[in-house]
Parts: structure tokens; C-alpha cells; sequence
């Protein structure tokens, strides 16, 4: 239902998104997943109609609505909503005032929005805020009006910016589980930006990683982790995400060969739970210093220092873990990536 | 190709200042071509009394009272918006009023100070201690200098503290964070924060002073200090106007290229979104043991600029001699019946059978202009606070800045022979109040169009965005979101446009018709004819009208959250 | 037209039919002409409006040009520039009453009627100076004891002192001769100025001259009592009038060579196409007063102390020195327009 | 070196901070853990000095700074830097002139500023954007100006208010060693509120949990996990949180009796990695219907519904996982705390 081709956006210092092509069906869950400043933003914003492309076009079903250059439909006529990464709350209208609005421009009547404005502020767990202005909620609810208000006209195109960033954890997955509820009730094509791993495996149907304006894989969410495309996503990806330890000539580190590496250079993926950790200096182990450790899943993750690079072990929770540890490296990996930035 | 945003609405602006502006403009300028009066003024034995010396004076006035309004009005602003000094709506108020002092009354309360015995007369208070002062006290730039920086403060502190009003709180607790004291707070960040408004103020600041014809005429003549108003009125007046209007395109020029500097240096890329989506608490800065010393200062600078010229004025109203201002007073200026013995016979104002009719008339007039003016003034805003379109963003700049610049009587000339006879389906409208209130709206603008656009200025991007996002129309944002939001900034505006009205004398006088008479041209009779009593009488009732807005305004804007 | 040739009488019927009549005033007594006219004409509106002599030439040539004739009768002062703007460009139409045109000296007839005479002329303290005028010429005002002591509007700021100035051009021969008067020697001429009333400007601007904005200025200059010695300066005559409302003690120098000051007049004309033409002449007829001593209540506004009425039947104020002993001098509009440039420009120069 | 004492605040809305006391060793790093609208940011403010407590003490070392209703020494007097939730950059001034700004308050040399200029944004991986507008920015980047901001004077009082929260997960990860190391080389008391309970364990010398304005549980992060003082804390820390399972009169859910429960009721605290799941029901085991499985640390974190709850078990990483499934409880539970919030 969405489809972009060639999208590139420059605001004059050089271009931001790059020559991006990606489609995704109706009802889709289309989640943008990459580092700060790579573009996530401004995609958005492109779809939205409030940024017009450089070049490149994108079509919402067979309506082509912005094509570089040439024409960009106004945000107003494209029937999506959008939650900005900074709320964008209309600061002299109430709670109330702000989810209203929206559903009086859709033209619906009074009791009908009074139950939808109920409705949106009772899920967000802000009802009581209603009469509060902007300025007197804290940020996590501000977050949450501005959420709101995009859901509360149902718009069959729904873009999130980080919509959940300054939520706690237990509200989070809260907030999550109504918004899956919701994509499942309208099936609304629906774009997510987040930096949260949980949410966009948990979301996604597709989701796309992005690296200074370029797509370096598409993919449902469960592929990402399996078969990342790039030594960028492997990094990127996953709770933790993956170790890449250079491999020089068949050794780890170049130093400490291993015979299922032999020849091979490169950035062997290793995942953390492929590394394993003991006290006591063992065949092949090397040594390392602990930096931290991290209660997780039941597990604790250990990052540790290793030839000054940093890598994190999963190991069982109640391990024995002196400050200088060994780090047991596996025999091999799966996949080694070329060395280097493919785009410099 | 896509058009480039705004464009519409950018043309929709424009083509009323080019009717209400531009026209009139090169209806003037067309007056000169061809006349000798462009080498008269420019290169001949005469330019350099005629031209260069008032020029450089008048600049000095200008940038001088620009900065020195910005140094007391900014200060004021920041007091009374952003500090807990104490009375701080009473400032406010007195603050604003100094633009409404006709600058004859402010001149007045410096001479009664500093007059010497130059122009023969009464002395001022410092003569009468035994100090006579001296001419460079008396008389030229300073004194001058000083009542137009007394009165266009106002102007500054109206601008800017409408901006300050909507500043968010958080930017402002950064900085106090960063350990600045409240001094260094107020010049490194928040007067920075509202450079639009700042540069809004300057502008009209600098706009009214150069363009200001009293204060000049009576703090600078005795010491022959020329500016280009008094030239220009002196040109008109003994009627070479061909080589006032020269002046005046002159003084448009060079305004124009200071603006244009001002606004690329001052303005540039940066933003002032300091109204933002992100919800942040109002603030007041605490000022701790200078509470009572600020307010005092404040106070004494109000006296001065605000209480002071008042009361002569007021004084000027009830006293029968003009040298003696605080005797004998009485009320039958104001409300005496005919007595031949008494004024030649002139009934007091409230006597007058036409007091009402003008009343009402000039109330209506001040409104009306106002509304049409704000409006103008805040789409004008919107094209100038928008994405930049080559030539047109500039063209609508200037020519929304450039009417107070205009000899009013040129420009209500040029109302007459533009539209007042009607073409094709237009009907003529000279003698009709509607030809009047065009002419005002357009002399008006440059209050509407800068205040709109200090305040606009401050909405940060997102909020219009979000507001499109849900599929509201241009009209229906403008009215839900942007206007609320500058809200400050638009009453400002309204309230200063609407004091220029009422006071207006050089528009009105060429364009009123018997039927719509006019409160300063009740003034303006009587003092042609030398009863200076009963004018001041009238300038009292306008200035009474002018504070009672200010009031009204006041209260609008504390509605506000 | 045959219309110029009617009496009031005869007019009354046609200008009854039109029922009402503009008039651009420079004062706003026509205020109460105005009243005194509807209640002599019941049934004709007079409007009046009050425009300073620039704003009512700005005002008739922005109407010319938008082809709308608003005003039937224009009131005015400044009548060098009204000759030359208005009347030589044809927007303006003489029109002198039959009934007056035998009472009016041809002078003041032409180019344009003159109802009444004003001055700027030379006036003093009298509190300061019982004795009488401080000076007794012209020139005693460019002697340093004067310096800085000599009070006028700035004739670039206001056409009756330009006028003033022009004249004195104009008089350039009885300038001369008063300076050989005042200082016993012919005079002699700085190079670029062409004639003794030229010198005399410029001297006078070299001694300090201090210009004000307005008469009013001028007149609490000079007047004001309590002053140990107060200044002289140039202002009008009827201004005295106000002396014991305004607490001041100005008296004209009446004694002076070879004149005190200009003697100017008022002027009323028709409008080139007025849309009220009988009207306008009934207007005209009404505001050069009716038969009686004091020129009835169409003239009462105007007759005042310092003022003189052109028509010879009408008597002088009482309190004021009669015109024929009056020591100005009478400008002449034609000549003055001639030159009043040019003495702008020397004025320019000398600032 | 900071001590609260009873400390409360009231916006005139009831109270949002209530109460609280704690305090805090010189050089300690005190993480505000706590929902949305509970009251971190208001706590925060009032240590910065940018709002005074409606009641109650705070103190630097012995310096007394505010007292409720009487005294609060202002801000540019505290030396406290801050990290506003919002931002709170100078849109005037460019990215580099936001970081300088303090600095030259601080009066600081211009070589020195420069210097400090240029090793913050560095740091914060910015420096590239020195001469950027704040306007210019994504908005992850504008966080990063925030926190380059507040540390390049290096204040002797650390405030952060959720400084990272829109930052990818890489990034935080190197964020928060920075923090780390600039907390061990500057010795600066901190006080940082977080969403992220990785930044919580890792950066925490203490933890202080709050619930609608009062203090939960304030103690060192590993006891929080280890020894939550109450339901709420024990549902709100960890990764996953644990569950919290109603037992009544020794049952499960009131209707599977478990020996070991015998005669307790309350809510019983349930590690996910204490629950296991089956694909066919086992003796003892509940029905449960499968709502999401998230990848983490190895594992798979499995969120189901039982009894109309849901739960959340970890299991190894292939685990079959139909959409029915059965869950068994463990035979006991560590902790069983009494039903019903304490504070309604
Ligand atoms: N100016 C105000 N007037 C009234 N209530 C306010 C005001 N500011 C904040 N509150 C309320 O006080 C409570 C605490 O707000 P605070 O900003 O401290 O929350 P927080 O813990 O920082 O939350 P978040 O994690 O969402 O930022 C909130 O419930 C909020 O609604
Ligand atoms: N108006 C602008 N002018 C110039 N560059 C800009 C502008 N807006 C954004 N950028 C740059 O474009 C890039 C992409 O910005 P965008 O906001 O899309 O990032 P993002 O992926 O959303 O990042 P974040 O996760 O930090 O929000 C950034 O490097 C940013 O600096
Ligand atoms: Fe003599
Ligand atoms: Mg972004
Ligand atoms: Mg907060």
C-alpha cells in the first residue's frame, strides 16, 4: 500500500536519505530501525507530506502522492496522522482540547467525539488529565496525549516517530499491546520509528534497517536477526546484538587461530550466547577484563574488554565473574562479513 | 514543478500591499521623474543643507533612538514579563503608554527640565536653580534624542514583550542552570531568543523616529538642527513637494537597505521557535534583593517618560497661560459655556456639538483599521516567517514596512487620485469613510505586519505541521492554532495600530469629509486657530481613549494561559 | 459667465436649488460662518472644511487629477503659491461680487479676491522695552548686541516667512537705502549675493538667528512677561490680541525702516468646474461681510484686531493701528512666486 | 552530599512529590526509577533549584538550599548542571554556540572553551554538526547537544532527566560508558532519572523507586532485583519484570492448590525464568494462550495469557511455541506480598 522508489531527500548539506526503494502491503507494520541522524525522521515526514522529496517518488496504493521535484501532495490531503518525535502538542488547548481537535476537523459530532476523546485518553491512561494544558503534565504524558491524538480519528495511514521513547518500561509494553491491538482492528498501513528492539520484533511485519540515509536491509523482523544483510545490521540488531570479531588470516584477532576459520578475513558474527567465560585461563581462551554485567532474561550479559575491543557473553545467572576473566571464543561463525564500510 | 510553499499565500498578501502600498508609493515617485528636484536633492549646492546634514542627523536619531528603545523597552519587557517585580502590571500599562504622548508633551516636560533662555520665554527648572543649561542640553540631537527615545520605547517594550510572554520556560531555566547571572541571562539569552521581536521594535522604533516631525521641529530648529521630516514637511510646505517627496524616496532607500541588513545579519537562518510542541512550564525569575531597586528604577524612568509629560498635558488643559502651567486652573476649556470674555468666545470641548459625532467616529475608525490591519498584518507575518521565495518574501518585507516612512500627506494625496474617482466597476471613493480607513490601514501596517511577525516567528514548525496532519485547511489552522498562538503578538499589534489611528493627523487631514469628522481634527482646528487649550483638551481625550485600550488589551492578553 | 454678474439676490433662487456649497478653509472660523450662513440662507448647506493652505492645494490637485471637484470655494492664505500652483494650472476660477467690486481697492481684486489682510512683522516686548521698539530698522536686527536674540519660523518651514523673505528681496532698493541709513555707508555685497535684501538675509542668518517651528513659538519667545530681555522677532500682529489671556506683552514695531514686516491677504476663489456654482458665488458674496460698519455676521469671525478688512467701507478695529499708518510692506503674490524659489534655495545655502 | 528530608511538592493539583527522604554520599550516582507521571522530573527540578518545594529540605554537604515555604537558593547559585527532558536548547544559537554558552558564563578562556567545545560534541558523536542550527538536527541529536551541553563545564551536581531515551540502542550503550566515565572521573554526585532499567543496574550506585510521588524502595540496584520491597517495585524492575501471581488460600489463582502455598494469599512474585512452558499439558500445569516471544539475551521471552493475566516465562531459544500452550508454576514463590496497593 505504501510504496517508495528511489527516495532521496537533501536539505542542502548533502542528502540525508538515499535513493531508498521499499514497498510494503496494505495493513502493513513497516518499522525504520537505525541510529540517530540516519534519516528515520525525515522518511516519516516525506510520507507525511510535510517534507516534499528531492527525488524519487512515493505512492500510498495507486495514488502516486509525492515525486521529486515535481509534486508533493500536502500533508493535509493525504489522510495520514503522525506522532512527532517532539510531541508537537498545540500548547494553548487542554489534554482534552488537543485529542479533540483533530476529530472536530474530521467534522464528527460532539457526543460522538466526546466518547472517542474518552476512549483515546482512557487507553493511554490519562484520563484523569483531561483539563490539565500541556504544560502541566509530565513528559511521559505529554507523550502520550500527543499519541492520542493521532489515534483518535483512526487515520488509515498511521506514522509513529519514537512514540514510546519516554515511557517506562511496564507502560511501554502497555502502550505496545494497544497499539498492535489497534493495527489489528482498522489494519492501518502503519509506519514505526523506534529504537526499541522489543517493540519492532514485536510490531513489524517488515521492518527496515537504515544507515545514513540508506537501506541496509529489508526484512520481517525474525530474518534480521538470523541472516543479517551486513556486518551493520549484526551489530545493530538484537537484545544483545551480535559480537563481530575480526578474523585475520584464519585467526581471531588475527592472532589466535582457529582451524574452521582457516583462511578467512573479515567480521565473524559471534552472538553472545556463543561465548562463553571462565575464571581460569583455558586452551584457547583469552584473557579479559569484566566491564559489566547486566541481569537479563534470567541471564546475566557480561560485556568485557577483549584485545580493547568490547564483547558481550550471555552466561548463566550466578556465574562466578573475578574482574579479570577468559573469554572462550567458538570455533567458528556463521557468517563472516567483509571487512570495511561498503559505503564510505 | 512544485510550487514553492507558500507561494499562494505569499501572493494573496501581496497583491494588497501592492494596491494599499506599491501604488501609492510609485504614484509619488512619479511625481518626481523628470523633475529637477532629484539634482537639487542629490548634487547641487543645496544637497548638502537640503539633504546630507538632515540625512546624517536623521539617521543618528534613528539608530540612536532604535538602540536606546531597545535598551529601556527590552529591559521593561523582561521585568514585567519574565522577573516577580513587584507591580508589575501597573509597569506594564505605563510602559506603553509613552507611544500615545504626543511627542510635543514629552518635548514639553524635557524643556520645562532643561530650557534655556535660547528662545527667550519661560526657563526650565534647572534655569530657575540657577543653572542655565547649556544649547547642547537644550536645544539639537540630545534633547531630541532623548524625547523619542522616551516616547518609542513603548513601541519596543509592546513588541517584545509580547514575545516574552510566549517564551517557553525551559530555555530560560537552561540558562539559569549554567550558573549566568540574571544580567548576563537577559542579554546572552532571552533578548536573543526574541531577536524577531526585537528587530520588530528596532524597526518601528527607528521608523517612528526618523519619520517623527515634532520633536525635531521643537528641540531642534532653535539650534538649526535639520532632520529629513522637518525638511520634507518644510518642502511640502512652501511648495516645492517635489523635492519633499525626494526626500522621503530618500528616506525609504535607505531605511529599506538598513532593514535588509538588520535582517540578515540579526535573523539569518536561525530559528526562533520558542513556542514549542513539547509542553513546558511558564517562568518567572526571582529577583531577590533587586526586586524593590528594579521597580523603583522602572518607576522613576515611568515618571519621567509617562506621568511627567501627562500632567503637563493635562496641565496644558486647564491652564488659561501657557507659560504658566500650573496656575489658575480651570475647567472651561473642557466644559465652559460661550463666554466672550473668555477664550474669544470658544465654547469648552465638551460643548462642542461635534465632540460625540467624532467620538464615535474615531472609535470606529481605530477598530476597524486595526482589524483589517491585524489580519493583513498576520498573513503578512506568516509569508515572512515561511520558507523563503526569491523576491516576493523581501518585496512583502518591505513594502509592509515602508508606509510610516511616507509624507501622509503624499500618501492620502495619492489615495485620492488612485481611488478616488473609481474605475470600471469600482466605485469612486473619495469622501467615503471606507477611502479613509484604506489609506490608515496601509499607513498602519507596519505595526501589524511586525508585531505578527515577531510573535509567528516564535511557533515552532511542528505545531502548524501537526495541525496539517490532521487535515485542516490553511484558513482553519490560522484560526485554531496560529492566531491563538500569537494571540500576544496580535493584540500588541492591534493596540498600536489602533493608537496610530486615533492619533493620526497627516492621513486624516487630506482624506476626512465634514461627515466624518475626526478627534484630531477637532484638535488640529483648534489649534490652527490658536486656542492651544482646547487642542490639548482633545489630545487629552484621545490619549484617555489610547490608555483605556491599553487597559482593554491588558486584560485580554491576562485571559490568556 | 453670466452668473458673475448676478447679485445675492438673484443668485439665492439657483443657489437654493443646488441646496449646499463646499468651502476649503485655512481657519476654522468658517465654523461659524457657517452657522451665520444657514441661518442668513436657510435651506443651503454650508460645508466647511478646515485645511491648512498646503493640504487644500494637495488636496484640489489630487481631486483634479481623480476628476472629482469636492470643494465650490477654497479660503486661503499663501497666496503666492496658490497663484502660481493653482491658479495659473486653472484649478481655480476668480470670482469677485458685483456688490463688493467697487469697495475693494483693484489691488486686492486681482488675481484673486482678497477678503482680508494678515502680517509677519517685527514685534516686541512691551513689558521689557516701555520705552518703544528696541530698534528703529530692519538692520538692527544683524548688530551683535541682536545676536542670538532675533526669533522667526523657519521660512523654509512655513510659507508666510518665506514670503517675508521674498519681499525683502523684492525691496532690495529700499533695503540698500535703509542700510546706509542705519550705518552711514553704502552697502556692500558679498560675492554670490545679488542685492541688499539678500545680504540682509544672510547677515541675519550669520548673526545667530534662532528659528522656531511655529508663531505660537515665536510669540511666547518674545512676549512671555517676566523677561529681562526678552528677544524680537517676526510674528503677527493680531496675535496681541491674545496678550492678557496668554500673559504675554507683545506689541508691534511699528517704526521701523524701511518696513516692519509683510502685510498678506486672505483669499477666496471659485474652484474651476464647482458643482455649486451659485452657491459658491453666494458663498463668496457672504463671507466678504454685508453692509454694515463691522461687515455683519458673515465677516464677524475675521474682524479682528490686527486684521483689516480689504473693503474700504468697513471700519477698522479700534484696537489696532489702522492699515494706512501700518508700516509693512504689501506683497505682491505674482512677483513673490517669481523669485521664492530662488530665496528658498539662498536661505538652504545659508543654514 | 545531597540530602532530602520529607520533601513535598504541590502544583495545586494535590500532591506530586510526597514526602520523600533520602540521601546520598558524596561522588554516589542516584537513578530515579519510576512510572510515567510519577514525579522524577519534579524532584529533579526542585535539587536544580527551578522550583521550590512546597514542603520539606534539601541539602548540598551541609549547605542547606531549600527549605519547604521559606528559602530556595536559585539555580545559577547551585552549581547543579541539568539535562531537560525536553531539551530546553537555545534555538538561536547554533550547536556548538549551545555547548560554549556555559562555558563562557563559567569564564572560561576562548582556547580552553574551544577546546572543552569540541571534546563534548566529540564524545557525543556530533561534532560534525558544530555549525548546525538546533532547528537542523534529528532528534537524537538534539539530545546529544543537551547532555554535551550539561557536561562540558563539568558541574559538580549531575542532573539527568531521561538523557537518553531517544537514542538508539548502540548509542546508548557508548553514552552510557561515557556517563560512566566522566561519574568516575569527575566525582560528580549525580542524579539521573531513566526509563531504561540497563542504565538503571549499570550506572546506579543507588536506585530509589518511586510510585505516585513516594518513595518504594531505595537501595543499590542488584537488591532491588534480589529483594524488591514491594509488589510494585518487584512488577516494575528487572527484564523482564517479574510476574506477580494472585494466590489465594494457598492456590494458585485461588483454584490450583500448591502445597507449598498452604493457607498464604497475596501476590505471589514469579521470575519468568522460574516458569515453564509445555506444548501439552503436564500435571499441574495451567492453559495458557500465547501472546508474543521476544529474542533476548539467548533466549526467548514468552508472554502469554493465564487465567486472564499475562505472564511472561523465559525458555531456551527454539522452544516450540504453539499458540496454546500450558504453563507450570513453580511449587513455591520467595516472596508473596499482601494484595492491594498500600497507598490507594
Ligand atoms: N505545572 C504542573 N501543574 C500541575 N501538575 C503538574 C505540573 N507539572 C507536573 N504535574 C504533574 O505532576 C506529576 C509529576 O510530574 P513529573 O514531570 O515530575 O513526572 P515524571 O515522573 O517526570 O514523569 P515522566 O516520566 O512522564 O517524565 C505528573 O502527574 C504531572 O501531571
Ligand atoms: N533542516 C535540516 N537541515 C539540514 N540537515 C538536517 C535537517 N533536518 C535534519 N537534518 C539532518 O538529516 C539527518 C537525518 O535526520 P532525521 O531527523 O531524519 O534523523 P533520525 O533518523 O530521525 O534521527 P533520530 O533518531 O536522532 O531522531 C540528520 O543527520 C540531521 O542532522
Ligand atoms: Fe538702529
Ligand atoms: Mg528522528
Ligand atoms: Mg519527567
Amino acid at each position: 500500500m505504501i510504496a517508495i522508489d528511489r527516495l532521496t531527500k537533501d536539505y542542502g548539506t548533502g542528502p540525508v536519505v538515499r535513493d531508498i526503494s521499499l514497498s510494503v502491503r496494505p495493513g502493513a507494520f513497516l518499522v525504520l530501525l537505525g541510529p540517530s541522524g540516519c534519516g528515520k525522521s525525515t522518511i516519516l515526514r516525506m510520507l507525511a507530506g510535510l517534507e516534499a522529496p528531492t527525488a524519487g517518488t512515493i505512492r500510498f496504493g495507486d495514488r502516486l502522492v509525492a515525486q521529486g521535484g515535481a509534486l508533493s501532495l500536502p500533508a493535509e490531503k493525504r489522510g495520514a496522522g503522525l506522532v512527532f518525535q517532539s510531541y508537537a502538542l498545540w500548547p494553548h488547548m487542554t489534554v482534552a482540547g488537543n485529542v479533540d481537535w483533530p476529530l472536530k476537523v474530521a467534522g464528527m459530532a460532539a457526543p460522538e467525539r466526546r466518547r472517542r476523546v474518552g476512549e483515546a485518553l482512557e487507553m493511554m491512561g490519562i484520563a484523569e488529565l483531561a483539563g490539565r494544558h500541556t504544560g502541566e503534565i509530565s513528559g511521559g504524558q505529554q507523550q502520550r496525549v500527543a499519541l492520542a491524538r493521532m489515534i483518535a480519528p483512526r487515520p488509515p495511514v498511521m506514522l509513529f516517530d519514537e512514540p514510546l521513547s519516554n515511557l517506562d518500561a511496564a507502560l511501554r509494553v502497555e502502550m505496545r499491546h494497544e497499539l498492535a491491538r489497534i493495527h489489528a482492528e482498522t489494519g492501518a498501513t502503519s509506519v514505526y520509528v523506534t529504537h526499541d528492539q522489543v517493540e519492532a520484533m514485536t510490531l513489524a511485519t517488515d521492518v527496515a534497517v537504515l544507515n545514513r540515509g540508506r537501506i541496509e536491509q529489508f526484512a520481517p523482523p525474525m530474518q534480521l536477526l538470523d541472516q543479517p544483510a551486513s556486518a551493520f545490521v549484526a551489530r545493530f540488531v538484537g537484545t544483545p546484538p551480535a559480537n563481530l570479531v575480526p578474523v585475520r588470516d584464519g585467526a581471531w584477532f588475527g592472532r589466535h587461530p582457529a582451524p574452521q576459520l582457516a583462511g578467512r578475513t573479515g567480521l565473524a558474527m559471534v552472538r553472545a550466547e556463543d561465548l562463553r567465560l571462565t575464571d581460569s585461563p583455558a586452551p584457547g581462551s583469552l584473557p579479559a577484563e569484566r566491564i559489566e554485567v547486566i541481569p537479563m532474561a534470567g541471564q546475566w550479559l557480561v560485556t568485557a574488554r577483549v584485545e580493547g575491543q568490547r564483547l558481550t557473553a550471555v552466561v548463566p545467572r550466578g556465574t562466578a565473574l573475578p574482574d579479570r576473566l577468559h573469554i572462550l571464543l567458538p570455533d567458528s561463525s556463521p557468517t563472516i562479513f567483509p571487512e570495511g564500510d561498503p559505503h564510505p | 514543478m512544485i510550487l514553492p510553499k507558500r507561494l499562494g499565500l505569499t501572493l494573496v498578501v501581496l497583491v494588497p500591499l501592492i494596491l494599499l502600498v506599491a501604488a501609492p508609493l510609485l504614484s509619488i515617485l512619479g511625481q518626481t521623474l523628470g523633475s529637477a528636484a532629484w539634482s537639487d536633492v542629490l548634487v547641487s549646492r543645496l544637497s548638502r543643507n537640503l539633504t546630507w546634514e538632515p540625512l546624517g542627523n536623521t539617521m543618528i536619531l534613528g539608530l540612536g533612538t532604535a538602540i536606546g528603545s531597545l535598551l529601556i523597552g527590552g529591559f521593561f519587557a523582561w521585568l514585567v514579563v519574565m522577573t516577580d517585580v513587584p507591580l508589575a502590571r501597573t509597569l506594564g500599562v505605563l510602559a506603553t503608554l509613552p507611544f500615545m504622548i504626543p511627542s510635543f508633551a514629552t518635548a514639553l516636560a524635557w524643556s520645562s527640565l532643561f530650557r534655556n533662555s535660547r528662545t527667550g520665554g519661560s526657563t526650565g527648572m534647572l534655569a530657575g536653580l540657577g543653572f542655565d543649561s547649556p544649547d547642547w542640553l537644550a536645544w539639537g540631537l540630545l534633547p531630541t534624542l532623548f524625547v523619542l527615545i522616551a516616547q518609542y520605547y513603548a513601541l519596543v517594550f509592546t513588541v517584545v514583550a509580547a514575545a516574552l510572554a510566549s517564551l517557553n520556560g525551559d530555555a530560560v531555566e537552561a540558562a539559569e542552570m549554567s550558573g549566568a547571572p540574571r544580567r548576563r541571562i537577559l542579554l546572552g539569552i532571552v533578548l536573543p531568543m526574541v531577536t524577531p521581536a526585537l528587530l520588530a521594535g528596532a524597526s518601528l522604533a527607528f521608523a517612528a523616529a526618523v519619520s517623527n516631525f515634532a520633536a525635531p521641529a521643537l528641540m531642534g530648529l532653535p539650534v538649526r538642527m535639520q532632520t529629513l521630516s522637518t525638511r520634507l514637511f518644510g518642502m511640502i510646505e512652501i511648495g516645492q513637494a517635489e523635492r519633499g517627496y525626494v526626500l522621503a524616496i530618500l528616506l525609504i532607500l535607505v531605511s529599506a537597505a538598513l532593514l535588509g541588513v538588520g535582517n540578515r545579519l540579526l535573523v539569518g537562518r536561525r530559528s526562533f521557535a520558542t513556542i514549542s510542541g513539547k509542553g513546558a512550564r511558564r517562568h518567572r525569575m526571582k529577583l531577590g534583593r533587586a526586586r524593590w531597586p528594579l521597580c523603583c528604577t522602572a518607576m522613576a524612568i515611568c515618571f519621567v517618560t509617562t506621568l511627567g509629560p501627562i500632567l503637563l498635558l493635562v496641565a496644558a488643559s486647564l491652564a488659561p497661560q501657557g507659560s504658566a502651567l500650573f496656575s489658575d486652573w480651570t475647567l472651561q476649556f473642557w466644559t465652559g459655556a460661550a463666554d466672550p470674555d473668555f477664550a474669544r468666545g470658544q465654547a469648552g470641548i465638551f460643548r462642542n456639538p461635534q465632540i460625540v459625532k467624532a467620538l464615535v467616529i474615531t472609535l470606529g475608525l481605530g477598530v476597524a483599521v486595526a482589524v483589517a490591519a491585524v489580519i493583513l498584518g498576520v498573513l503578512a507575518a506568516l509569508v515572512l516567517t515561511g520558507p523563503r521565495i526569491r523576491v516576493l518574501t523581501e518585496t512583502v518585507n518591505q513594502l509592509s514596512f515602508l508606509p510610516m516612512l511616507l509624507p501622509g500627506i503624499a500618501f492620502g494625496a495619492a489615495f485620492i487620485v488612485l481611488y478616488g474617482a473609481g474605475f470600471g466597476p469600482v466605485p469612486g471613493l473619495y469622501g467615503t469613510p471606507l477611502l479613509l480607513g484604506l489609506a490608515l490601514t496601509a499607513a498602519s501596517l507596519p505595526f501589524a505586519v511586525q508585531t505578527g511577525r515577531a510573535t509567528v516567528a516564535q511557533i515552532a514548525g511542528d505545531i502548524d505541521e501537526a495541525a496539517r496532519m490532521t487535515g485542516a485547511s490553511f484558513p482553519r489552522r490560522l484560526v485554531a492554532i496560529t492566531l491563538p498562538l500569537a494571540s500576544r503578538g496580535l493584540i500588541a499589534g492591534a493596540l498600536l495600530v489602533f493608537v496610530n489611528v486615533v492619533g493620526d493627523l497627516a492621513i486624516v487631514a487630506l482624506l476626512y469629509t465634514p461627515d466624518t469628522p475626526v478627534l484630531s481634527v477637532l484638535s488640529y482646528r483648534y489649534a490652527s486657530d490658536g486656542f492651544q487649550q482646547f487642542a490639548n483638551a482633545i489630545t487629552v481625550v484621545i490619549l484617555a481613549i489610547s490608555v483605556a485600550a491599553t487597559a482593554l488589551a491588558q486584560l485580554l492578553k491576562g485571559r490568556r494561559p | 459667465q453670466h452668473l458673475d454678474g448676478l447679485s445675492a439676490a438673484d443668485l439665492l433662487p439657483q443657489a437654493q436649488a443646488e441646496g449646499s456649497v463646499t468651502v476649503y478653509s485655512f481657519t476654522s472660523r468658517i465654523g461659524r460662518v457657517e452657522e451665520a450662513f444657514e441661518a442668513a440662507y436657510p435651506g443651503i448647506d454650508m460645508i466647511g472644511y478646515d485645511l491648512s493652505s498646503t493640504e487644500q492645494i494637495t488636496r484640489l490637485k489630487a481631486e483634479a487629477a481623480a476628476g472629482q471637484t469636492v470643494a465650490d470655494v477654497i479660503y486661503v492664505s499663501d497666496t503666492p503659491v496658490v497663484t502660481t500652483e493653482l491658479l495659473e494650472s486653472g484649478l481655480l476660477s476668480p470670482y469677485v461680487p458685483p456688490r463688493v467690486a467697487e469697495l475693494v481697492p483693484a489691488q486686492f481684486t486681482s488675481p484673486l479676491l482678497a477678503q482680508r489682510l494678515s502680517t509677519k512683522v517685527l514685534m516686541y516686548n512691551e513689558e521689557t522695552y516701555p520705552d518703544g521698539a528696541p530698534v528703529d530698522s530692519l538692520w538692527d536686527l544683524t548688530r551683535p548686541e541682536w545676536a542670538g536674540k532675533v526669533v522667526m519660523v523657519d521660512p523654509l518651514q512655513r510659507g508666510d516667512y518665506l514670503d517675508l523673505m521674498t519681499e525683502i528681496v523684492l525691496r532690495a532698493e529700499e533695503m540698500a537705502t535703509a542700510y546706509e541709513a542705519e550705518f552711514g555707508a553704502p552697502i556692500e555685497l558679498d560675492s554670490g549675493l545679488r542685492s541688499a535684501g539678500e545680504q540682509f538675509i544672510a547677515d541675519l542668518f550669520a548673526n545667530d538667528l534662532v528659528l522656531v517651528g511655529s508663531t505660537d513659538d515665536v510669540n511666547a519667545a518674545i512676549g512671555t512677561l517676566g523677561q529681562e530681555a526678552a528677544p524680537i522677532g517676526f510674528t503677527s500682529y493680531s496675535d496681541r490680541r491674545d496678550n492678557a489671556e496668554e500673559g504675554w506683552a507683545l506689541q508691534v514695531a511699528n517704526d521701523v525702516a524701511p518696513a516692519n514686516g509683510i502685510v498678506f491677504p486672505a483669499v477666496l476663489a471659485l474652484t474651476a468646474a464647482p458643482q455649486n456654482p451659485a452657491a459658491a458665488r453666494l458663498a463668496i458674496d457672504f463671507l466678504m461681510g454685508d453692509d454694515s460698519d463691522t461687515g455683519g455676521a458673515g465677516f464677524a469671525p475675521f474682524y479682528v484686531a490686527g486684521d483689516w478688512a480689504t473693503r474700504t467701507d468697513i471700519t477698522p478695529h479700534q484696537d489696532a493701528i489702522p492699515l494706512d499708518q501700518f508700516n509693512g510692506w504689501q506683497i505682491d503674490a505674482v512677483k513673490s512666486a517669481e523669485i521664492r524659489a530662488e530665496v528658498a534655495d539662498l536661505i538652504l545655502t545659508l543654514q
